[in-house]
């Protein structure tokens, strides 16, 4: 069964979660991989939305990170400042996940602007929950496209700690969570180092060579000693996608619905 | 508490110059009480949203803001905020001022707002980048432990509006479904307006922990059925996902962003 | 998160030596799990409460106690705790070390136990003798205003047991009416234990807003029906006021409440 | 219509409420003046108990500060801390009713200990709400019995901050709030010296006389230049009240209900 490299993407960020996950989900990519878990291998796996919807389990996927699905699938919705206080700060979130318009090879992110602070060529819409989703979350889980301008040699701005710009600070600075410990690309998946904490490629997708993950980074990308080839996406893990992605382009009349 | 039109409401409680707060966390944003502000041409303002979303790109665009307090200036699922992009990167139709911050800090400042607090203390931006650019960002030590812990301003705006579902006749207000800041930011400021779908003689049987705006907290209560469209009121109508998506072009560019306004706000 | 007999889960869940504290401000104070505690005759606790009552008054009686955190030890509307007097005044049975704070310190503290941080910050104490006789009360100063503020430690209890209405077959607990600090004091504890009134298929039909903690942040879940009593669950039944009255006589002399405490608890 | 000096005593502090007022409300003689107040003068006035009650009208009155007759009758009710940090520490009360063990002539108040804190004669119950009360509302109102033991020249602790040891340390400390500006006892009214904020007599009530005041008062007790005879409580204004406790007898099946 034919697949695109988005559709290879969200299925192995799927894979990766549990059922004894509690997720810190934004919008986009994120969101179709969590809920495609839960509607496939991990359906006890428990979704958080900024918007303070506890244990949501949307029918279509959300636009915004406040859609009325959210709520009236929830267990329960409680206000913002809870959310962040009770719930992320509290150390509930077992893994969070991020994406951003520039990674760095420790996984550090930007999503506030690409060109200085004050002059910005363009202006990112910024941190949102991200900063303190990269610090308070057990584990975080990255999502992005992969190309030499978005996995890039130096941020323009670090807006979300990953391990630091040379890898160090995260420890440093004495969090006990982990941090990033999976980046999942269009081309691969790549996981930290455990000495250096520097991103690794640990699984290239199927019919992608390491030249062109290299060519789509603007860093001297390092390989895994063992490198795996990505298991395809299967016949169930498609469908289910397919149709929940269906299902959200025509509630929000729109060609990609979370796009 | 008083109840008046939305225009009373606005020209009595919005000035020139304020700090002012237009909050709801996606859900019951109060897009008619904006609209009113930028057809009565308030100027200098301080605009104050986790989320600026449409509503601020418009006044943003109108000229009406001369600094923004934010932590996400996105259109949600869409992309980018136009208008706040050319006001930031070209500074048009004027400069805008940023103070920026993450979701976490606004949503404790505004909580450390309506606790009467200066300040709020919390566990963030540690390891980021935007303490070097935001000076309001301090960090100090917890006496016990020693831990690091990170200090901002608490929110106190000069006025805050936001849209609910109900008030009753005694102009209390029921808020229901994602309740965002709504109240923090109610709380925290010297003035409260707010639009509702409907006046009800009484709420009735609810839960007994429901989510009601005492109207001795609030300023003035408005009736404006619809006042959160394309945003939505749980329980009354649904977003309309597909004019956020259709403001991405809208938006694009200026004089269309003006065309469009004119026609659909102005007149 | 399990469901337990009440037996198992105060035997699996409370060590002698932890901290405990057993919530519910007035309303559903859950007396049936304190005193299963007797039963199992705990020793050496740090017993935390806003409001010992008579719970703790039975606990401290028992020699279950050596030091207690609270704010208000009182009878609600009658008196004294004449246990609680005894072990302070008299040392009997045994000397109870006290941590005392005001009522806006505690609820302070379990919220920022429940939000992960090390302390808390309020506005609180000023002028007071309490913090001569407390040292966990210090003083900080906000860095923007100046301004003296109070700072005290999270409370993070080792076991918080709270009773509550409703739990679903998911084990997910749902409280209504009168909620003090039960959330905070479970999202801010090592386990927490929930006793119920009852176990429902599903909470069906209700606010979105409810007040709910979910399964997944509760150690155990009980059935534990009229577990409330002498104080009360909403919905189910109401505050037993006479027991409340009639205690202040069990209570003021030791032998009687010994021999209480064998007729209607040990036994 | 005769009356006992409890019943003036309640009336008196009733009569000191307004309808725009939004008190907290300690259980005992504040609850019983507080709602007589609604249902007599003040019907609009919103009363707040600790518990998390906003806007409560309860048929009877409350054995604590949590019954559930508090909740069923309320606008809505909030959890405890958000009644300390939104409501009270939020500036939100106007007037914040107190009592005591022990009082002094600068109307601070010991609910703590009578003896030594450490080896306490009689150890009481302690602050509960009433420390941040004193600090946080608009205005205080001290409702309490006189009696050289409870009227004290030097408490034995300071719970609750009224105008300070010498009359100037609230001013010194900044607050904004006025702190108490009525003590209403079964003998007199006393209002705080606007030089010294020193309590003075300002009103005997009916067949009170100096003398009487002075006996029951454990410092040289101040008088104002004039002094009022308080008005006696109204055939109306007893009978709403008595009806109101004989309702709250019967329903905690006590003969005091509320004491």
């Amino acid at each position: 069964m034919t697949y695109t490299p988005t559709e290879m993407m969200t299925v192995a960020a799927a894979r990766a979660l549990k059922n004894e996950d509690v997720c810190f989900v934004g919008i986009g990519l994120p969101s179709a991989a969590c809920n495609l878990a839960r509607l496939t291998h991990a359906p006890r796996i428990k979704l958080i939305y900024e918007s303070g919807t506890l244990g949501t389990k949307p029918e279509v996927l959300p636009l915004s990170i406040g859609d009325g699905e959210l709520c009236e699938t929830a267990l329960t919705t409680v206000s913002v400042p809870e959310i962040f206080r009770y719930w992320l700060q509290g150390g509930r979130i077992s893994v969070g996940f991020l994406g951003g318009a520039q990674v760095d090879r420790f996984a550090n992110l930007n999503s506030t602007v690409i060109g200085p602070y004050a002059k910005p060529k363009v202006r990112l819409p910024g941190s949102g929950g991200a900063t303190e989703i990269a610090t308070g979350c057990g584990q975080i889980f990255i999502i992005m496209r992969q190309g030499a301008r978005s996995f890039v040699k130096q941020l323009d701005f670090l807006t979300s700690l990953g391990h630091g710009r040379t890898g160090r600070e995260r420890r440093d600075l004495g969090f006990k969570t982990k941090g990033p410990a999976l980046l999942v690309s269009d081309l691969c998946i790549l996981r930290p180092d455990p000495e250096t904490s520097e991103m690794m490629v640990t699984s290239l997708h199927p019919g992608i060579s390491r030249e062109q993950v290299v060519e789509a980074t603007g860093w001297p990308m390092r390989f895994a000693e063992e490198v795996t080839e990505t298991v395809p996406p299967g016949k169930d893990e498609l469908e289910v996608l397919r149709d929940l992605l269906a299902r959200t382009a025509k509630a929000h009349g729109s060609a990609e619905g979370h796009e | 508490m008083e109840f008046l039109t939305l225009q009373n409401a606005i020209s009595e409680y919005v000035k020139d110059g304020d700090q002012v707060a237009l909050e709801g966390f996606t859900h019951l944003i109060p897009f008619a009480a904006g609209h009113e502000i930028i057809r009565q041409g308030r100027r200098d303002l301080t605009l104050i949203r986790m989320t600026p979303d449409l509503i601020y790109d418009q006044m943003i665009g109108m000229g009406l803001a001369r600094r923004l307090i934010f932590s996400w200036g996105g259109n949600p699922g869409v992309g980018s905020l136009h208008r706040f992009r050319d006001a930031v990167e070209r500074g048009w139709p004027q400069p805008l001022e940023i103070v920026e911050h993450s979701h976490a800090a606004m949503a404790n400042a505004y909580d450390a707002g309506a606790a009467g607090l200066p300040c709020a203390f919390f566990r963030g931006y540690r390891g980021s980048d935007l303490p070097s650019v935001n000076p309001d960002i301090r960090f100090v030590h917890c006496p016990f432990s020693g831990e690091e812990l990170t200090c901002i301003p608490s929110l106190r705006p000069d006025v805050t509006i936001i849209h609910a579902q109900k008030a009753d006749r005694a102009g209390n207000v029921l808020i229901e479904g994602i309740i965002g800041v709504q109240k923090e930011a109610v709380l925290a400021a010297r003035r409260a307006v707010v639009t509702v779908e409907e006046i009800v003689d009484d709420f009735g049987p609810r839960s007994s922990n429901a989510v009601i705006l005492p109207e001795w907290t609030l300023s003035a209560v408005v009736l404006a059925p619809n006042g959160a469209h394309p945003s939505y009121a749980h329980g009354y109508y649904s977003r309309d996902n597909a004019f956020y998506i259709a403001w991405d072009d809208i938006a694009r560019e200026r004089e269309k962003f003006q065309e469009w306004m004119r026609e659909n706000v102005l007149r």
